[in-house]
């Protein structure tokens, strides 16, 4: 059985319907073999708890004066085990826009993979840059298609367009918010905490860019599924680019430096908590 | 949907709890202490179901008084979370308490500490704790803005930060906190934080 | 007919176990040749390691029979590629060729664990690691499989390198010649042989440099 | 949520070197996926030359060593001697299996000096099946990357500062894996004369 | 603050006083742990002067083997052997608590313990339990009436049998016996079959591995073969070694010297009338 | 006889301060057979006379010596069925101990262990004390011990001890003839001079028992025809 999806596209089809065989995966809506059961919820729970998918984030993203800054750790997390700690979470759509990852990594690469070809598409087709809302909102139809079939996704479309920054947030459930100011992931209510706090709209892109680090690390030093390398990422009127990388193992002992201490010689008694 | 936390400075310790009491989707009363005074230099907040909560505290504090009248000493804050876990422990193996409980005290010889006990009886002495939901909003802010030795002005800006973080987060925040302090002068309620007053909210 | 339906599960796990590490100028692939399912070794030489093109070679664990149709489906694809551009795939393009293989699968994926090893454009190693629905990266080494979680951490230990995603980057090729890492490899899979049941009988290694792909092997615990 | 032994996380390693022994934890106390504090006691004294660690669910962990402290103080005192390694780890195993069927949601490591300064390492499963080994022994929610670190780096009669040095690349390599555990390492090395703790600094995320 | 009577060191059998909180534990969702098996081949078989029993030496954990090296045959009396299969603390405790028995019942009657006593004692406490004390063994031994082998089930069912086995790689196991056992084996004979028996298990069955220990029980001796067969070393070690790329960083080292150990003076355990 | 009135219950002290129960039972230890035992350097024996009421009992059928532990041996004045039930007591007291640590018990502790049941007979309702003293000699890693325990429960450890009807002269030839370095085989022969001294009738190795445990850490009780060699090598 194939999934047809084909109604919901956006950009009509370049290839005549003749073509087939690879050029189908550019261009059309890409089809999934499906299981051929009566109870498909309960199969694809099953298969999908078998196989462990990857998950398990902190990403963030925020509006100011600037631009719009994107931050996120890299750990991918099975159950308690670190399947990597060097994962990509912000997917470069375009030059001038940005998605992030969180939920099933396979759902998020992949569909951000295809948004790069729709977006590209959408210029070659209108000679102009495909504007955030717009590519959130092909984001959020095709996610929106596919809701109830277990595909987890919660993303941010970060990036710039002619009527400046923009961002949106669109999960696997259809939904898509604009806003100026978001989190998402299993450390984001830690994010929050640090975010919220310290922003302001007139801050200065270095302010921003610490900000953005500084939430992501007290994030991964609360949540066991967050952590690796804190990156921030900012979108201006050129085009994103990359602030900077730390690994926040180093991060802490900046903010919060530890001198190794020189040797007792009598230890205190150990007391049990 | 509760929220307990509270953090060590210099020279005192601070507790902060929502005041709703709360059952399915009503909310009963906005302006329940849910921070008892344990004895005149600790004070225990907890969270969790409303009977455990007011049964067990009081279990507690009836025999953190006993232990005094009997030997004339009081227990030392240490001497009183121990206690505590112990006596969550053994009910946990007939009948269990669901109370999250953080402990603070101010004793002469250690100065002030605070004591992290959750319902399944883990003990272990914090600089900074919180419980519920609103856990996850204050531990990375008081992460962020805590230091060793802050003023009482210092710590009570950052309570108020955290407060105002759950209330604009979480989702049915409570409306109202009640903030209280120990340190070697006392255990004492030091401030409400009311955005509903409970006489406001007219009963019709 | 139905409730049959849903105990009756498509999958099952023949274990074993897969590591490659990327080197400046070369590339190692090994896996265990142990098929084994429940606690019945189903075969002692059973090759998990395919080779897709001249400078990728895969290496899979999971369910077998998933593994091969993977392997079949990536192999028919190899071909007609060939045939439309008169050339072998690269492995960065068959690396984003199995990503989306195993994600046109994902309501009913191949429970298959990939790592692909081979040779970029440049002769460089490389090593993209995969989950069961696709998702991949690019890492200098990795390992999948029954035993992965006993070999990465030494791995990690030997070989760890500055993250790709610092800024400012730092250097991050795996400092090993190739016989060391052969070496490793080969310790790596001694350990894992000891403390995991899946993975033993017989350690296939595959070397992939500027000369071409070499193969060797070295017995491991039978039992 | 996952098993129960994962619900505070923990990491345990015990390994033996030339008339020396290390035994090593990770520092972390969480609740599932949230660190609640980074500064855990895991491993505790039993006395000058035996260590016990206890991985799994902390609180039934605290409850275990205030009773195996109690049984052991009343040894002491009866029969006017430290207990032999070998002896402990009887009584750990027959305290566990008491409860058998409503088990402690603790896996135990135990590390000593026995008689002529001969290192024991011991663990045991939630039920007291112990496990006596002459290289390492591990347990905790990384207890898998554990064993598979230890089996690549053991090298048999390590001199202290080797094993120390063996131990810690181990403990750290392995909970750098493990989402539960981790957040710095705890490790001592104990000769027959003197005992070395150290703290190690570690990933805190 | 009544816990220290209940502390008392205890009077034996099981204490169900955490059930009730497990109970509750596991209705949140928290399946109950697993416990260390010894997945197993264990067999035994009568020859012309006696009995051997031989077991294989791996304990499992799930997937992975936590001890290489283990003793599966278990002492019962000086004549009587037992090796265990299934849960390792079970199998432990209860030919533990058996053997103690049957040396008292030496003590009370002066004479060597007889198989049969054994095996009832066995049976009746594994019956007891209803199959939750998971133990499966084979019992063998040689007394007053010859030689015996039994096999026990986790649910206190017996067999008396010529030659048996046990545990995950019992069948790989019986095989080998079915086609070459035979009554009036010799010693050398009957060592060899159940070495080969075992290693059948070790070698077929995933669950079993390591070494082969074997006890030839005769009449008036007995010959404990630990380690009779190490048909499974280490393949490869590294002719080079390794070294740590990156030192150990320390932050607070601690050093207790040891005080040297005080001899405790004697006679403090005699008391005035 | 004035304490008599006073014995009605034995957890009654007499105003003279004593109980008389328990002096009664020590009488009745002291009109038992001689039991004795003597702490060598490497070892320890223990030996009593076994004089049976009748030339018709079959004396291999009773044994005064018995093994507690493979490494603890012990002997009785006095109450033969008394000393049955402290035996029985302590035989599953060391088992426990022994399934508990997996180590032998130590013999200091058995003979606490012992001696807490003794003690428990004199102060409870409803029974009465026992009436035996024990001799109990181990061998562990303290080396060898020689505990004598009293009905009162008290307990000491002794170089050489005696108990039962001839105590005071065979008190006074032990303590002629014990020295330190005295050797296990010189302990037997002393002891069998012992109970030489005033044995009524030819001492044989029919109405005599010894037990002996050496470095070995096995406790043995000697067989007849050993007691024989023992009885020539002393003639």
């Amino acid at each position: 059985m194939k999934l047809d999806t084909s109604g919901l596209e956006s950009t009509a089809p370049l290839f005549g319907s003749l073509s087939s065989g690879i050029h189908d995966e550019i261009s059309a809506a890409p089809s999934f073999a499906l299981p051929n059961t009566i109870n498909f919820d309960g199969f694809q729970k099953e298969a999908i708890q078998m196989v462990k998918p990857a998950k398990g984030t902190t990403t963030l993203a925020f509006i100011f004066k600037e631009g719009v800054m994107v931050a996120a750790d890299s750990r991918a997390s099975m159950g308690g085990y670190i399947s990597s700690q060097s994962v990509k979470k912000i997917i470069e759509i375009n030059p001038y826009m940005l998605g992030t990852m969180a939920g099933g990594a396979a759902d998020c690469q992949f569909w951000h993979r295809n948004l790069g070809i729709k977006c590209r598409l959408h210029e070659l087709a209108n000679k102009r840059r495909i504007s955030v809302t717009g590519a959130s909102k092909l984001l959020a139809n095709i996610l929106y298609s596919y809701r109830g079939m277990g595909l987890s996704v919660g993303t941010m479309i970060a990036g710039w367009d002619e009527t400046g920054p923009g961002l949106y947030y669109v999960d696997s459930e259809g939904g898509r918010l604009k806003g100026t100011r978001f989190s998402v992931g299993s450390g984001s209510p830690y994010a929050y905490g640090v975010l919220d706090n310290g922003y302001r709209y007139d801050m200065s892109i270095e302010e921003a860019a610490e900000l953005a680090r500084r939430s992501i690390y007290h994030a991964t030093f609360r949540d066991g599924a967050s952590g690796g390398v804190a990156s921030v990422y900012y979108v201006g009127p050129d085009g994103w680019k990359k602030l900077s990388g730390d690994d926040v193992g180093e991060l802490h002992y900046h903010y919060y430096p530890v001198m190794p201490s020189t040797v007792e010689q009598e230890m205190v008694e150990v007391t049990g908590a | 949907m509760e929220c307990v936390f509270g953090l060590v400075g210099n020279g005192f310790a601070i507790v902060v709890a929502d005041s709703s009491a709360v059952h399915s989707i009503l909310v009963h009363k906005s302006n329940e202490d849910k921070i008892m005074v344990l004895d005149s230099h600790k004070l225990i907040a907890a969270s969790g179901e409303a009977g455990d909560r007011v049964q067990f505290t009081e279990y507690i504090q009836k025999n953190v008084a006993l232990y005094q009248f009997r030997n004339g000493i009081p227990l030392t804050t240490a001497a009183a979370a121990n206690f505590t876990r112990g006596e969550l422990a053994t009910a946990l193996r007939k009948n269990p308490y669901s109370v999250n409980i953080l402990l603070a005290g101010y004793d002469k010889e250690t100065g002030p500490s605070l004591y992290y006990i959750d319902y399944i009886a883990t003990l272990h002495k914090l600089d900074k704790g919180a419980f519920g939901y609103g856990s996850y909003f204050s531990l990375s802010m008081m992460d962020r803005h805590y230091h060793s030795g802050m003023s009482v002005e210092e710590a009570i800006d950052l309570v108020d930060k955290c407060i105002l973080e759950i209330r604009s987060r979480l989702v049915v925040a409570p409306p109202n906190f009640v903030i209280k302090i120990v340190d070697k002068d006392g255990a004492r309620e030091y401030a409400w934080r009311e955005s509903v007053k409970d006489g406001a909210v007219s009963t019709a | 007919m139905t409730k049959q339906q849903a105990n009756w599960s498509p999958y099952d796990n023949n274990g074993g176990s897969c590591v490659a590490i990327a080197g400046a100028d070369y590339c190692v692939i090994a896996a265990d040749t142990r098929m084994s399912s429940g606690y019945n070794i189903l075969t002692r030489e059973y090759s998990k390691i395919c080779k897709l093109a001249d400078k990728a070679v895969m290496a899979s664990s999971g369910f077998q029979a998933d593994v091969n149709a993977l392997q079949k489906h990536l192999a028919a694809r190899h071909l007609t590629y060939q045939h439309q551009h008169n050339k072998q795939m690269s492995c960065p393009a068959m690396a984003q060729l199995l990503s989306n293989t195993l994600y046109y699968k994902r309501f009913f994926p191949y429970y298959a664990f990939n790592v692909l090893g081979g040779l970029d454009s440049e002769g460089k190693g490389c090593v993209f690691t995969y989950d069961a629905v696709g998702s991949y990266e690019r890492v200098g080494y990795s390992s999948q499989g029954s035993g992965s979680t006993l070999i990465i951490p030494f791995l990690d230990n030997q070989l760890k390198s500055p993250s790709p995603l610092l800024l400012p980057a730092q250097d991050a090729v795996t400092p090993l010649s190739e016989s060391e890492a052969v070496d490793l490899v080969k310790t790596v899979f001694a350990s894992a042989t000891e403390r995991d049941i899946y993975t033993g009988d017989k350690l296939e290694i595959v070397v992939l440099n500027a000369g071409g792909i070499h193969r060797e092997y070295m017995e491991l615990r039978k039992d | 949520m996952p098993q129960i032994f994962e619900y505070n996380g923990s990491a345990l390693i015990a390994m033996v070197g030339k008339n020396c022994f290390a035994i090593a934890s990770d520092r972390r106390l969480g609740v599932q996926l949230q660190t609640i504090a980074t500064d855990f006691q895991r491993i505790y004294k039993v006395h000058d030359r035996l260590f016990l660690g206890l991985s799994g669910l902390a609180t039934d962990a605290q409850t275990l060593y205030q009773r195996l402290v109690f049984r052991h103080k009343l040894y002491q005192l009866r029969e006017e001697r430290d207990m032999k390694p070998e002896t402990f780890a009887s009584l750990v195993s027959a305290i566990l299996y008491e409860k058998r069927f409503g088990p402690y949601f603790c896996q135990p490591v135990i590390a000593g000096l026995g008689d002529e300064d001969k290192p024991f390492i011991c663990t045991m499963d939630s039920i007291g099946a112990k496990e006596l080994a002459k290289d390492f022994v591990v347990a905790g929610t990384a207890s898998e990357s554990l064993y598979g670190a230890c089996e690549s780096m053991f090298r048999p009669d390590m001199e202290p500062e080797d094993l120390f040095e063996t131990v810690s690349q181990a403990l750290l390599s392995s909970v750098d894996r493990d989402c539960l555990s981790g957040w710095g390492g705890h490790v001592y090395v104990v000769t027959p004369t003197e005992v070395k703790e150290r703290i190690l600094k570690g990933r805190m995320d | 603050m009544s816990q220290v009577a209940v502390e008392a060191p205890p009077k034996g059998g099981f204490s169900f006083d955490l059930c009730r909180r497990n109970g509750m534990l596991s209705k949140k969702g928290v399946p109950p742990p697993s416990y260390r098996k010894t997945g197993t081949t264990i067999v035994g078989l009568i020859f012309q002067d006696g009995v051997i029993l031989g077991a294989d030496t791996r304990a499992t954990e799930g997937p992975i083997v936590c001890d290489k090296n283990c003793e599966k045959i278990h002492y019962m009396a000086p004549n009587i052997y037992c090796c265990g299969a299934g849960t390792a603390a079970d199998t432990e405790a209860v030919t533990d608590m058996v053997s103690s028995q049957l040396q008292l019942h030496r003590y009370h009657t002066g004479r060597e313990s007889r198989v049969v006593t054994a095996l009832t004692l066995l049976k009746s406490h594994l019956f007891k339990y209803q199959g939750h004390v998971q133990a499966a063994l084979v019992l063998g031994g040689v007394d007053v009436n010859g030689p015996h082998l039994h096999t026990i089930y986790p649910h206190g069912s017996t067999d008396t049998l010529p030659f048996a086995t046990m545990g995950s790689g019992s069948l790989a196991a019986m095989s080998v016996f079915e086609s070459k056992y035979r009554e009036g084996l010799t010693k050398e004979e009957g060592i060899k079959l159940v070495c080969e028996a075992i290693c059948s298990g070790i070698f077929n069955d995933l669950g079993s591995g390591s070494n082969v220990d074997v006890c030839v029980i005769t009449k008036g001796q007995k010959e404990y073969l630990r380690n009779h067969q190490s048909p499974n070393p280490r393949t490869y070690v590294s002719s080079k070694g390794f070294s740590f790329p990156k030192k150990t960083e320390v932050l607070l080292t601690r050093i207790t010297p040891l005080k040297e150990m005080v001899e405790v003076i004697e006679g403090g355990d005699t008391m005035e009338e | 006889m004035g304490d008599s009135q006073y014995s009605f219950s034995l957890t009654t002290f007499s105003p003279s301060g004593k109980l008389v129960q328990i002096e009664h039972a020590l009488t009745a230890v002291g009109s038992g057979q001689t039991s004795l035992g003597i702490k060598a350097a490497n070892g320890v024996v223990i030996a009593t006379e076994k004089k049976l009421p009748s030339i018709l009992v079959d004396e291999t059928s009773v044994q005064k010596i018995q093994l507690l532990t493979p490494n603890i041996g012990v002997v009785y004045s006095g109450m033969g069925p008394d000393f049955r039930v402290l035996v029985r007591k302590s035989r599953k007291q060391a088992e426990q101990y022994h399934r508990l640590y997996k180590e032998p018990i130590p013999v200091t502790q058995l003979v606490r262990e012992i001696a807490a049941v003794m003690q428990e007979f004199t102060q409870s309702g409803g029974v009465r004390p026992f009436g035996v003293s024990l001799l109990v000699a181990g061998f562990d890693d303290k080396g060898p011990q020689l505990y004598q325990v009293d009905p009162s429960g008290s307990y000491f450890s002794w170089k050489a001890s005696a108990m039962g009807k001839n105590v005071s002269n065979a008190k006074t030839f032990l303590e002629k003839r014990y020295t330190d370095d005295m050797e296990l085989d010189d302990a037997v022969h002393t002891s069998i001079l012992t109970l030489k001294e005033g044995f009524e009738g030819q001492i044989s190795s029919k109405n005599i028992e010894i037990g002996i445990i050496g470095t070995d850490k096995k406790f043995r009780v000697l067989t007849p025809a050993e007691i024989d060699d023992y009885l020539a090598e002393v003639e």
